[in-house]
C-alpha cells in the first residue's frame, strides 16, 4: 500500500477533529454523519471482504479477516500519532484542549489497536497454530500498545490536572518512539510476519478491499474519538471553574 | 512610586477538587514587609510555595519584583528564597556539603569560605560534618535559614521560621529579619506567633480557607 | 538575568553531588552488584542445567540482568531527590532543569556502566562465554545500552518518584519503552560474544546510537516540563 | 496489662488497613500485573523464538515474574510503613508485632495471590501451556510459593525500610533464602503443566508446604525483634 | 510516697559516635508534669522517644509507670503515648480512617462515635474524608493530638505540641494539657516557649548536649 494513504488518513482524521473542535455548529452533526456512513460503509465492506475479494493465496478464507484486521491496527497507529502530536502542541502551548484530545486519542488507540491484535490472535490460530507467535511484528506491536497502557495508568493515577497533562504529555512523547519502531520492526528483525505490502505484491481487488475497510474504520475512528474528547472535557470544566468572588456565606466558620 | 515586590492579581490555586487559595489580590512595595496569618490549612503555605516559584497558580497573575511568576521564572528564582516544612536537603550530605553545593550553583565567590561563615553564624559549625539525616528539627531549621542567607534574595519568604528553634535561636531570627530589612529585602513572614511577627512587619495579610480576611 | 555558571558547570555539580552520595552511603553500587548477580544465577536456575543453550543466550540474560538492576537503581536515585522534596529545591536555587537532567543521565549511566563491567567475570563464570573476541567493541555497546536506559529512566524516575505507588510506576513506563533499545542491545551484545559472518555488528551499533541521541533529545526537552510543577 | 484485642484480631485490622490503603490508591496491583506482563514478554525476546522451548521453561519464567514483581511489591508495602513511622506508631499504640507480621504477610501473600491469577491467562497466551490438567493443584502450587515469597520477604523489607539505599537492599537479602522455594515452587508448577509420570507432584509440594512453614514460623519469631529498636 | 511516673537512672543513649543522652537521672512523681527545655540538638526529641519506648537507651535503667522501659515495654506501652516530629500517620488513609485504626487496636468501646467526637474537637471534622497527603502541617498536628487523646495516656509524652498551631489551636492546647493533668495524667512537655511551658507545668529539666544542667 502506498505510504501516502495512512498519511491521507491521518491527515483527514486530523481535519476533521479540528473542525469538530473550532466548529461548535459541526458538534451534534459532524461525528453523526462519520458514524452512519461508517454503518453503511461497514455493511459493504463484509460483502467485498466475503465474497468479492479473491481468498488469499496461501490462507483462503480466514485469510479474509484481514481486511479488519490490518484496519483497526491502522486506526490505533493513527491515534497514536494524534497523541504524540497533541502532546507535542501541549508542551509547546499550554491548552485543556490538547489535553484532552491525548486522553482520548490514546484510549481509543489502545481500544482499537487491542482489537486489531485480538483479530491477529484469533487469525492466527488456523494459520500458524498458534494463539501467539515470537514475532518482531507482533511484539513491537504488543509492546506499542504497553505503553500507552502504561500511559493511561499514569493518568488514572494522578489526580491533579496540571501534573497529569505534563506528565501525560512528556510519555506520550517518548512512548512515540515505539511507532517507528513497531512501523519498521520488520524489517530490522527478520520477520515471520507479513512486510508492508506493496501494491506489487498485493492483488489490485485486495488493495481496494483493503482501502475500503481503513476508511471504514477511520468513520468509526473519528466518532470514538470525539466522544471520548467531549468526556475528558466535561471532567476537565468541572474540576476547572473558579471559585466564587465572595466566600459563601453560610461557611462562616 | 516604589517598585512592587509582590503583586497578586486575583490568583487561585487548586488541589484536587479543593481551593487552597481562592481569588486573593494583594500587594507589597518593595523593601516593606508582609506578615501573614491564618487557621492551620488556612493556605499560607501554599501562598508561599507559590510566590517563590515552587507552585504555581491554577489561576490569575503574580508578579514578584515585576516578573510574571509563571512565565518569568527564570529570571526571577535568583531573587527570592523559601525556608518552608520541607528542608530541600539532601539527608546523605552533610551540612557543610548541602551548604557548598548551594553555594556552587549560586555562583558565590569564595564558596568554601562563605559556608563556614555561615555555619558559624547559625551555631552548626561543630557538626557541619555531620550528615543531615542526624540532625535534629531544630538543627534542620538553622540549616535551611543558612541555605537562604547564602542566597541573599530581594524577596525572603519565611514559613513558620521560629518554629522548632531555641529562645536563642529565635532572638537570632529576629535580628536576621532586621539585617535583611535593613539591606532593603522584603520579608513575608508566615507565623502563628502574631505580635512577634507584627512587631516585625509593616503591613498584614489574614488568610480564611483561602482567603483575604480583615483579621478578628 | 542569566544564571551565574554554565549548563555543563552545573551538570558536572549535579553529577558530582550524586556520586558524592553514593559514596558516603557505598550502599547502592554494592547491593547492585549482588541484586543482578542474583539474578543471572537464578536464570541459568529457572533454564536448567543445558550449557549450551545457557551460552547460546547469555546476551539475553546479561542484559535483562541489567535492565531489573537498572529499576532499583533509578528509583534509588530519585527516591534521594524526592525526601525533603530536594529536587524542588534545586530547581529553586535556581538550577537549569536540563542541567538537571544532563548530571542525573550521567549518574545513572555511570552507576549501571560500572555495573556491567563487574557483571562479566560473572557471566564468564556463570555462562562461560568468550569476552576476548571485540573487547573494545563490547565496551562501547555496554556504554550504549546503559546510556540508553538511563535517558528515558531518568524521566520516567522523575515522574514516577511523584505519583502514587512510585515503586511500581517505573518500570511500568520504562519497560515498553526499553524494549527495543534492549533488542538492539541484546543482539549487538551477542555478536560480540559469537562470530558475526555477516558483519551485522556494525548496523546494530549504529541503531544503539540513533535509539540514545533519539531519547537523549526527546529526554532533554521534555525533562524540564516535568522537573518542577507547571 | 494484656492488650485489649486479640493477636488475630490485630493481624485482621492490619491486613484490613493494607488493603484500605491498596484500595484508594488502587495503583499497585494494577501497575504490578502490567510490570509482569512486560516481564514475562521480556523473557521471551531473550530466549528467542523457539516456541517448544519457550512452553518447556514457562514455570520457571512464571516464577521468575512473580520474584520481580514481588521485590516491588514488598518493597511498596514497606514504604508506606516507613513514611511519617508508622510502623513505630503502630509498635507504640501497641499492636503485638506478631500482629503486624501476620498481617502483611497475608498482604503481601494475597496481592501476591492475586498477581498470580491474573498471570495464568498470560502465560497461556504467551506460551502456549495447557492449565487444565490438575488446577486445583495448580491453585495449591501458586497459594504455597507466594506464601513461601511473602513470609521471608515481609521480614526483609522491614529491615531494608529502615536500611540505607532500601530500594537495592530488599532484593541483596531476599533473593539467595527464596532460591530453593521458587525452585521447589517452579518444579511442581511444571509438573502441573507437563505429564507427571513418576508422581513427583506429592513429594514437591510436601516441600513447599514444609519451606512455608519454616519461613513463616522463622518470621513470626524473627520479626518481633525487627519491627522496632532493641 | 507517691508513685513515680517516670524515673532514669543514669541512662545515655548513643547514635554513632556520638552521645545524644549522657548519664541522665531525674525523677517525676505521678500527677506532675514536667517541663523540658534545651538547646536545638540537646536531646529533647530524644528522650521523649525514649520515655515512649519508641527507642531504649544505651545504658543505664529507665522506669516508667514502675515498668522497666525496655523489659516490660509491652505492659507500659498501653499507658504512655507520644506527640512528636514524626507523626506516625498512614498518608494514603484519611484522618477518620488513621483514628478509627488506632481507636481498633486500642479496643476503645464504639470506636465510630468516639473517632467523630475526637476529629469535632480537634477542627477536623470538615476534613475527616481527606488523606493525610493532602493536610497542612497544622492539621497534621491537631490528628496526632487526638490520637493521643483517643489513648488517654496515663504519660503524655508532647514534642513541641504548640510549633504549627494557630493561636486558637494553641489556646486549646493548653486547655487540654490542664484537662489531662487534672485526670492525673502526667505531662512531659518539651517545649521551646518557656514561658507558656513553665505555667502548665510543676518541675523543669534543662538539658545541654545531653546532660543536666540548671536553667540559666
Ligand atoms: C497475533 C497478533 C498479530 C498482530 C499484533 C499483528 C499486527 C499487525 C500489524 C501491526 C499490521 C500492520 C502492518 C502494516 O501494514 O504496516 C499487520 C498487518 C497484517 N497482518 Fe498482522 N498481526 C497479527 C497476526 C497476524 C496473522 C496471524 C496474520 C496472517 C497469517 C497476519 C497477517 C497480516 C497481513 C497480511 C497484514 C497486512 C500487511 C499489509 O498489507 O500491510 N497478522 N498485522
Ligand atoms: N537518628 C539519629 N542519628 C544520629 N544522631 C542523631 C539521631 N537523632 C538525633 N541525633 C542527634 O542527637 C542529638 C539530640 O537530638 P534531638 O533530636 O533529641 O534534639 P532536640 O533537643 O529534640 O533538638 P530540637 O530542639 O532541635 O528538636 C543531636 O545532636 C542529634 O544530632
Ligand atoms: N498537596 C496537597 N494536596 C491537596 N491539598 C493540599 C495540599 N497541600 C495543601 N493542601 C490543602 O490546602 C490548604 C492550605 O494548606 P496550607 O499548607 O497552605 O495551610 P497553612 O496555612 O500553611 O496551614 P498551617 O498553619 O497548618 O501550616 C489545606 O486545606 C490543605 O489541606
Ligand atoms: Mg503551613
Ligand atoms: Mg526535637
Amino acid at each position: 500500500m502506498p505510504a501516502s494513504i495512512p498519511l491521507l488518513l491521518l491527515l483527514a482524521l486530523a481535519v476533521m477533529v479540528v473542525v469538530h473542535v473550532v466548529v461548535p455548529k459541526t458538534r451534534p452533526i459532524l461525528w453523526k454523519v462519520s458514524a452512519a456512513l461508517g454503518l453503511v460503509m461497514l455493511g459493504l465492506l463484509m460483502y467485498l471482504g466475503m465474497f468479492y475479494a479473491p481468498p488469499e493465496a496461501f490462507m483462503s478464507n480466514v485469510g479474509r479477516i484481514l481486511y479488519v484486521h490490518v484496519p483497526y491496527i491502522w486506526m490505533a497507529f493513527i491515534a497514536f500519532l494524534m497523541n504524540v502530536g497533541c502532546a507535542f502542541a501541549y508542551l509547546m502551548k499550554k491548552s485543556w484542549v490538547t489535553d484532552a484530545l491525548a486522553e482520548s486519542s490514546a484510549e481509543v488507540g489502545v481500544l482499537f489497536g487491542a482489537v486489531g491484535v485480538a483479530m491477529g490472535s484469533i487469525w492466527a490460530r488456523p494459520t500458524w497454530g498458534v494463539w501467539w507467535d515470537w514475532d518482531p511484528r507482533l511484539i513491537s506491536t504488543t509492546v506499542m500498545l504497553l505503553s500507552y497502557v502504561g500511559y493511561l495508568a499514569l493518568r488514572s493515577f494522578t489526580e491533579d490536572p496540571e501534573r497529569r497533562a505534563t506528565w501525560s504529555a512528556a510519555v506520550g512523547i517518548l512512548s512515540g518512539v515505539s511507532l517507528p519502531i513497531t512501523y519498521y520492526s520488520v524489517r530490522w528483525w527478520n520477520s515471520l510476519h507479513q512486510v508492508q505490502s506493496s501494491t506489487a505484491s498485493v492483488d489490485k481487488t485486495m488493495g481496494s478491499v483493503l482501502l475500503w475497510g481503513l476508511v471504514t474504520l477511520l468513520c468509526f475512528l473519528f466518532p470514538f474519538i470525539v466522544k471520548r474528547y467531549e468526556i475528558a472535557r466535561a471532567r476537565q470544566t468541572a474540576a476547572m471553574e473558579l471559585p466564587p468572588l465572595e466566600a459563601p456565606r453560610p461557611e462562616a466558620a | 512610586m516604589s517598585a512592587l515586590a509582590v503583586e497578586a492579581i486575583d490568583i487561585s490555586k487548586r488541589f484536587g477538587a479543593r481551593w487552597a487559595i481562592s481569588r486573593l489580590s494583594f500587594s507589597l512595595a518593595q523593601g516593606r514587609s508582609l506578615l501573614l496569618t491564618g487557621h492551620n490549612g488556612s493556605g499560607k503555605t501554599t501562598l508561599l510555595r507559590i510566590i517563590s516559584t515552587a507552585a504555581f497558580p491554577t489561576a490569575g497573575t503574580l508578579k514578584v519584583l515585576g516578573f510574571d511568576s509563571k512565565k518569568e521564572r527564570d529570571s526571577l528564582r535568583p531573587s527570592v528564597a523559601l525556608v518552608s516544612h520541607a528542608s530541600f536537603h539532601y539527608e546523605d550530605l552533610t551540612a557543610a556539603q548541602n551548604l557548598l553545593l548551594s553555594a556552587k550553583f549560586l555562583g558565590v565567590k569564595d564558596p568554601a569560605s562563605s559556608v563556614k561563615e555561615l555555619l558559624e553564624r547559625m551555631g552548626l559549625s561543630s557538626r557541619a560534618d555531620s550528615a543531615v539525616r542526624q540532625f535534629s528539627a531544630g538543627m534542620r531549621k538553622r540549616l535551611a535559614i543558612a541555605r537562604l542567607l547564602m542566597k541573599a534574595p530581594k524577596v525572603a519568604l519565611l514559613d513558620e521560621p521560629f518554629g522548632e528553634l531555641d529562645p536563642a535561636g529565635s532572638l537570632q531570627m529576629e535580628q536576621l529579619i532586621r539585617d535583611l530589612q535593613a539591606q532593603g529585602t522584603s520579608v513575608v513572614l508566615a507565623t502563628h506567633l502574631i505580635e512577634q511577627g507584627l512587631s516585625l512587619t509593616q503591613e498584614r495579610l489574614h488568610l480564611e480557607g483561602g482567603r483575604k480576611v480583615s483579621p478578628t | 538575568m542569566t544564571p551565574k555558571i554554565s549548563l555543563l558547570t552545573a551538570a558536572w555539580l549535579v553529577l558530582k553531588k550524586d556520586w558524592q552520595i553514593e559514596w558516603r552511603t557505598r550502599a547502592r553500587l554494592t547491593a547492585l552488584i549482588f541484586f543482578s548477580g542474583a539474578t543471572l544465577l537464578l536464570f541459568s536456575f529457572a533454564m536448567g542445567p543445558d550449557v549450551t543453550s545457557l551460552r547460546a543466550h547469555a546476551h539475553g540474560y546479561l542484559w535483562l540482568g541489567l535492565l531489573f538492576a537498572s529499576v532499583l537503581s533509578l528509583g534509588e536515585s530519585f527516591r534521594i531527590e524526592s525526601e525533603n522534596q530536594a529536587l524542588t529545591g534545586l530547581v529553586l536555587t535556581p538550577v537549569e532543569p536540563r542541567a538537571i537532567f544532563i548530571g542525573k543521565v550521567l549518574g545513572n549511566a555511570s552507576m549501571l556502566f560500572a555495573l556491567s563491567l563487574v557483571l562479566l567475570p560473572i557471566t564468564i563464570g556463570l555462562y562461560d562465554v568468550d569476552l576476548t573476541r571485540v573487547p573494545h567493541l563490547l565496551l562501547l555497546v555496554l556504554f550504549l545500552g546503559t546510556l540508553g536506559i538511563s535517558a528515558p529512566g531518568t524521566v520516567y524516575s522523575a515522574i514516577s518518584a511523584n505519583a502514587r505507588a512510585r515503586d511500581v510506576m517505573l518500570p511500568l513506563l520504562l519497560f515498553p519503552v526499553l524494549v527495543p533499545l534492549l533488542l538492539a542491545a541484546a543482539s549487538a551484545t551477542k555478536l560480540t560474544f559469537q562470530p558475526d559472518p555477516q558483519d551485522q555488528l556494525g548496523s546494530w551499533l549504529k541503531l544503539l546510537i540513533a535509539f540514545d541521541l533519539i531519547y537523549l533529545s526527546v529526554g532533554f526537552l521534555v525533562f524540564p516540563k516535568i522537573a518542577e510543577e507547571d
